[in-house]
């Protein structure tokens, strides 16, 4: 449950039930600006915007970035910030391809690789910022470099694709598979596209470890308070190791994603990505201070983005004046989450 | 209750230094099954120090733990805990933004969490203190004493056999004082052995067993029996004269401020008193009071004299014009000073040093031409704090580093530096220890005889009592009661105070 | 709806641009724009700028074919992931014009685009001219990975082969940035005694190591090369009339032939598959009427 | 004087005396990293590294971002965080380029329109985080996307040469006079180059702003300690919609300097700039958590940034090395600057 947010007051049994409830998905206000693109996109265009398919594109757009997200939002939790998930995001995609490419491994071979590879640089980062007390921005700065310089070097600079043909001219059995990673137009039962679902499964996965586990008591306790939590006996390197970690792991994971949607690895590929999911992560009611947040935010806040995106899209909105909105959305919509949304329009006092 | 018992702790030759700093000794300490030893000593003495070794808040010291008759490696909380120590530290450590219950097992928890079983064990702590929270607050919500009380449940919550408790009474009133009292007898009685920080000697004389005294990092000796005037002797290192100073009914002069049916919406969550209709003055040369329970909204009324809160109803004058601060700034501006009640929190920039941190509100006095005149701020910076014995290497120290009382010196210098014509004084002598504290009331005396107001609110009723001309009552936001000096007594002040039942009735 | 379907008074097309920040691209859609408005029967929706992401083009395309355009014009970031994109829009029996970049895939209408390996060539060809006794070059790349930048080296390092006493003595990333190039040269300037020629991958690379030569008092015994010439101010052309540069070499938008072919395409007469543009040598002798030829600023 | 940095023992007067004058010029041990650098650059390249113009070039190149730098570090110290530097940079050196194209102007005259600009945008993003209370990741984050948008707009995606010649073929006198906001090649005194001049000027400035002025002190207080620093009377209101005003504003003033440095102003310039500026703060040893930063430090970490570039580039490391090794002493500068580094390598115990 953790409820993140300063809850409103508690007035009688019900009400807090209800509370309860709310504040187990995120938080209710983090929606309110998610229903206002809704609602903008079912006015502006309507039939064409709730098309399934145009969901599923727009969600599965962004889903290896949401996945980023969700890691991402795992060290902003515990007061920290992962600068490194793009280039991350960008040597699994490279593994995958490669793996694919020169060795005709198996989905099922590469996934876990790859989430190796992501796990073992987040690592580094974990190790860097406590052991040798780097402020994770830098750490992580620094790790983004790398990472990419590494990236390309192995890559010799060139794009490796995923379509790799057999003999016959056709699809390698291994490239065939490696589609359901999110080539488009490849999905489950003819109609959940495989990224969505990961997406989706990714989100469910955390929010339980995050709500149910020690481990993510423990993610909130660093980042609430580092002293109190160490006195209380928590690990506090273990878990900031932890976290970093898992970022890396999630990055590592959304590499094949990313690679299958573009049906290729670029050496360019996840740049700036991290950019999209702290934003992701923020708007969805994470404090970079640490200790607040919910992946149920995260994934709300990852919807607003992709779908704002979709519908200036769809409206054909001209960029520049989409970058203008974009901006200018994003603002609102954080403002209209606050939970304080009420007192603060009555002109309410600072906390 | 008797010290013939099984020895349960020795600790033996503890040293540690910090850079700069050698805080401990060569101190021994040994502590048998159901004792309760109190340490004192004055503030900086190193009693935080000793006693966080014990509970692993240190990697590295020197000397030997010995626990239960066995060498004791303790170098984490982690090791602490195993060694069924347990410690109630002397700075607030809870995490805000969660629950209650999670708060209290934190460390602790199952691998799946288990939530039914924690809150119900919660409640039943909560309820042993004589708290009526729901094990699902939130901590941010929660006000200051019951934060310490929740660290309290939080000590008890585990199977201990020596719980350390740093100073566990500096933000209650004397209701949950004894109710902790209770709770403490209860312990030893299971044969739980009790270290107890207070610089409250009342307290010592009611509930320690034996009482070992700190000195600028050693052991000075210990006693079995209390003896107020001996143990400020070795405490300080030279005796102690009066601990009141304050002669009775000084003559006082024009009113300086009045407060007119002054009322404050509480705001929702966080765990703010609202004020109703408050009417009080303070006249130049006059020390006035606010007694109250925990939650009475005494920190509220200070705050909002002091234009932290904005007032929904009500007038004040100050110095005979009207004075409707709309912030802290405005306030200072009108010569009004507030020493708010958490330090760590309210009044300090933990890791900036002692001088930025004394000089902070007064810069306006020491600018030349836009620009700070270090050297002459820094000039009275070290007057200010050399005056209240701060102990530190110098005005460039970290206050963070500093002990729980040397930073509420600090405070109290930070504000004095501001030459204010009114001091809103909140726990002023939190964490003080006995030397200091009689400094302080000597130095509130000072202000008042310059004709300066002082209003002070404070949870030790003799404090109160003494320091007075007058005390007013809160409860629930309101005033129930007001006492002139002399006519004031502990019974009516906490007969005023447990108005409520009157009052929502 | 079929788009070639001879029934519709007014069709919608679609464009997709991997980067409207480019004053290249900015220029391309200025032409497309200016070209497609001799069709009154054909509208061109905004167009949509992917700002170099590819899932952000592929999302837009996948836009496209959800409103059902009658036709795709697609200008991709990268050949790769727009591929799946374009074989869905196909596969929606929208026809698709890949312009300047090409996709794996046979499934497209029309390919229309320069051949950056001849353009490299053309300015090694350029390179040799101008060095007829050898010497020491140095070569300033776009983004590594992208295909322009490959053929570009490519094409000039097979035509200077033909002189073996031309040496690239230095070649660095400059990422197509201005900013990034002056730098780049400098340090160059600083390391090598004598550099003769500069090659950059585009004008504003070859500009950017003009300044920095200038700077150092050297531009005059140094020719600079660049690739794009457009016909704004800040451009390659003016750059090469004011003897910054020797020489550019057009990269042809393709604007023209896409709008020909669009309305083509709508109206059900047959088009060329691959429409390989060719080239423009700028000089000092042709600026000023090249400059003339493709300058389309007025005539909005 | 403020230092910053929990000051080493007080041991003897001489001792006090020394660290003072230390601590005023930052941390001493911030030096240690830089000092790697120049001489590692003295090693490999000797006399061409120390070469008067190189070390003017590096620093050069590097001025624009270093000016945002300082400006981003006001931000910081107020635990805050400015993304938005670069997209303002963007359109302030837009803005300075369409005065001169369009309208002639003089650069006495661009300067501070172009600051203005700058300053206008910043002082949103304060009014944003203040007023609106959104958090400053996110409100800066939506302002370089807003004002991005805007560059472009008003650009129409086309970038605006600076050097605009009269009928005479000759460069005007304003585009003439332009160019002494860093065209390179135009120095003072024929020796030292503008945009190098114009960031130590403002490093200098700065610094005395934040140790010599009651404003200076206040911006750390906020940073430190926000509700201590209200009840001490300082308008933190105030204070952070004025770090984020001056932040802007420094942008507005780096614009024409990077429009000169490249003589056109490119709808695209600053991009990604903030990061360059964020991290040479921190590498500088500002913390994001506001209250701990210097001046000097920020400078000494844009130098480190830059020399390493020109290190790098001097010995002809492979673009791809580069990224890799530019991250690697980025993390080894960090760890040797950290004022505790000889507790730390003998296995000190943790603050
Ligand atoms: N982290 C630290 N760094 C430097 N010095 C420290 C640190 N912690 C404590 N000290 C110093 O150690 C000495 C002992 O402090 P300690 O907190 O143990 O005192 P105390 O007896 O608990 O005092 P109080 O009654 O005021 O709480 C003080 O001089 C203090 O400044
Ligand atoms: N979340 C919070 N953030 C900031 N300040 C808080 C918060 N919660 C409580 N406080 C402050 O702490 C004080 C509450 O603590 P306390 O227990 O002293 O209650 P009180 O109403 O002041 O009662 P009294 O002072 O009479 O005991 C209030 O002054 C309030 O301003
Ligand atoms: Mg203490
Ligand atoms: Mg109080």
């Amino acid at each position: 449950m953790t409820a993140v947010r300063t809850p409103p007051p508690v007035k009688a049994r019900g009400e807090n039930r209800m509370r309860r409830t709310l504040s187990a998905l995120g938080a209710a206000q983090a929606y309110i600006g998610l229903v206002l693109i809704l609602a903008v996109g079912i006015a502006t265009k309507g039939e064409i915007f709730l098309n399934e398919t145009n969901l599923t594109n727009a969600v599965g757009a962004f889903a290896s970035r949401g996945i980023l997200a969700v890691g991402v939002t795992l060290v902003i939790l515990t007061g920290g910030i992962d600068l490194s998930v793009g280039s991350l995001l960008g040597i699994a995609s490279m593994t995958a391809a490669m793996m694919l490419a020169r060795f005709s491994l198996e989905p099922w071979q590469i996934v876990p690789i790859c989430m190796v590879v992501g796990a073992f640089f987040g690592f580094l980062n974990g190790a860097g910022t406590t052991w040798l007390r780097i402020q994770s921005f830098v750490m992580t700065l620094a790790m983004l470099s790398v990472v990419r310089g590494l990236d390309r070097q192995v890559s010799d600079n060139v794009s490796v694709g995923t379509q790799i043909a057999g003999p016959d001219g056709k699809l390698t059995p291994q490239a065939e598979a490696f589609q359901v990673f999110g080539t488009p137009g490849h999905n489950l039962f003819d109609r959940i596209y495989y990224p969505v679902l990961a997406f989706i499964v990714v989100c469910i996965v955390f929010h339980l470890i995050l709500t149910k586990t020690r481990f993510g008591r423990h993610v909130y306790a660093v980042g609430g308070n580092p002293t109190a939590a160490r006195l209380s006996g928590v690990n506090v390197t273990a878990v900031t190791i932890a976290v970093f970690t898992l970022s890396g792991m999630l990055a590592g994971f959304a590499g094949p994603i990313d690679a299958a949607y573009s049906a290729s690895a670029d050496p360019q590929a996840g740049q700036s990505y991290e950019l999209d999911a702290i934003a992701a992560a923020v708007i969805g009611g994470a404090s970079l201070a640490g200790g607040k947040g919910t992946i149920a935010g995260t994934f709300v806040g990852a919807l607003i983005l992709t779908l704002l995106d979709n519908v200036l899209g769809l409206n054909a909105v001209s960029d520049n004046w989409q970058l203008v909105i974009k901006g200018l959305i994003v603002v609102v919509a954080v403002v209209l989450q606050r939970p304080d949304l009420f007192t603060f329009l009555r002109g309410g006092s600072r906390s | 209750m008797s010290s013939e018992a099984g020895t349960v702790l020795t600790m033996r030759a503890i040293g540690k230094s910090f850079p700069g700093v050698r805080a401990l000794d060569g101190v021994s300490l040994t502590v048998a099954e159901g004792e309760v030893v109190a340490l004192l000593g004055e503030n900086g003495a190193g009693k935080s120090t000793l006693m966080n070794i014990l509970a692993g808040v240190f990697k590295d010291y020197e000397g030997e733990i010995e626990v239960g008759g066995q060498v004791a490696h303790i170098h984490s909380p982690r090791d602490a805990r195993r060694h069924g120590i347990a410690m109630i530290h002397q700075e607030l450590n809870l995490v805000p933004e969660l629950s209650i219950a999670d708060n209290l097992f934190l460390g602790r928890e199952r691998a799946l969490l288990d939530r039914r079983g924690t809150e119900a064990r919660t409640a039943e702590l909560l309820r042993g203190l004589g708290l009526d929270l729901s094990p699902r607050t939130l901590v941010k919500q929660c006000k200051i004493a019951e934060r310490q009380l929740i660290e309290v449940a939080k000590a008890l919550s585990q199977n201990v056999r020596v719980l350390v408790m740093d100073e566990p009474t500096s933000a209650l009133a004397d209701a949950e004082v004894r109710r902790l009292y209770g709770v403490i007898r209860d312990l030893t009685g299971r044969g739980v052995a009790v270290i107890y920080i207070s610089h409250r000697l009342e307290e010592l004389e009611e509930i320690a067993d034996r009482v070992v005294v700190l000195r600028d990092g050693r052991h000075i000796g210990e006693r079995h029996r209390i003896d107020r005037d001996e143990l400020i002797q070795m405490m300080v290192g030279r005796p102690l004269g009066e601990m009141f100073p304050r002669a009775a009914g000084g003559s006082t002069g024009e009113e300086l401020l009045t407060v007119e049916g002054l009322s404050v919406p509480g705001e929702p969550g966080s765990g703010r008193t609202p004020l109703r209709e408050v009417s009080l003055t303070v006249r130049a040369g006059e020390i006035v009071g606010v007694a109250g329970l925990m939650g009475a909204g005494r920190s509220e009324l200070l705050e909002s004299i002091f234009g932290v809160h904005r007032a929904a109803g009500g007038a004040m004058t100050l110095g005979g014009r009207p004075y409707r601060p709309k912030s802290p700034k405005a306030a200072i501006r009108r010569g009004v000073a507030l020493v708010a009640e958490d330090r760590k929190a309210q009044s300090l920039v933990l890791g900036n040093t002692i001088g930025f941190n004394v000089g902070l509100p007064s810069l306006g006095r020491f600018l030349r031409l836009g620009v700070v005149a270090a050297r002459r701020a820094n000039a009275a910076v070290e007057r200010q704090v050399r005056e209240l014995r701060v102990k530190a290497p110098g005005i460039r120290f970290t206050v963070g580093n500093l002990s729980g009382g040397n930073q509420q010196k600090v405070v109290l210098a930070k504000w004095l530096l501001t030459a204010p014509s009114l001091i809103l004084m909140d726990e002023p002598t939190r964490g003080i220890d006995v030397g200091a504290k009689a400094e302080i009331h000597a130095l509130m005396s000072a202000l008042a005889a310059e004709g300066k107001g002082v209003l002070v609110a404070s949870s030790e009723l003799p404090e109160l009592l003494a320091m007075c001309d007058r005390v007013l009552v809160l409860c629930e936001g309101r005033v129930t009661a007001e006492f002139p000096r002399g006519r004031a007594t502990q019974e009516a002040i906490l007969e005023a105070a447990m108005a409520r039942r009157q009052v929502t009735a | 709806p079929s788009a070639s379907s001879g029934d519709k008074s007014t069709f919608v097309v679609g464009y997709s641009q991997s980067n409207n920040a480019e004053p290249y691209r900015a220029q391309l859609n200025l032409q497309l724009q200016h070209y497609l408005k001799k069709y009154p029967d054909i509208e061109l929706l905004p167009i949509a700028d992917a700002r170099q992401s590819s899932a952000t083009q592929v999302s837009q395309v996948q836009n496209f074919i959800t409103q059902k355009v009658d036709a795709l014009i697609v200008s991709p970031t990268e050949p790769a992931p727009l591929t799946a994109a374009v074989e869905q829009a196909c596969a929606a029996k929208i026809p698709v014009i890949v312009l300047d970049r090409t996709v794996n895939t046979d499934c497209y209408t029309a390919f229309i685009g320069g051949d950056n390996v001849l353009i490299g060539k053309k300015a090694g060809e350029e390179a040799l001219r101008l060095l007829p006794d050898g010497g020491n070059v140095v070569e300033l790349r776009g983004i590594m990975s992208n295909q322009p930048q490959i053929d570009r080296d490519k094409g000039f390092r097979e035509a200077i082969a033909a002189n073996p006493t031309i040496k690239i003595i230095a070649d660095r990333e400059a990422k197509w940035l201005k900013e990034q190039a002056t730098p780049i040269m400098q340090q160059w300037l600083a390391q090598h005694e004598k550099i003769d020629l500069v090659y950059g991958h585009n004008d504003p690379m070859a500009l950017g190591a003009y300044l920095a030569a200038k700077a150092a008092g050297k531009a005059d015994s140094i020719k600079f090369i660049g690739i794009d010439g457009l016909a704004i101010p800040d451009g390659g052309i003016r750059a090469v009339q004011l003897g910054q540069l020797s020489a550019t070499f057009i990269y042809p938008t393709g604007a023209q032939e896409a709008a020909e072919t669009v309305n083509k395409i709508l109206h059900g007469q047959p088009v060329e598959k691959q429409q390989v543009l060719g080239t423009t040598q700028v000089t000092k002798d042709n600026a000023a009427e090249l400059y003339k030829q493709y300058d389309l600023s007025g005539q909005n």
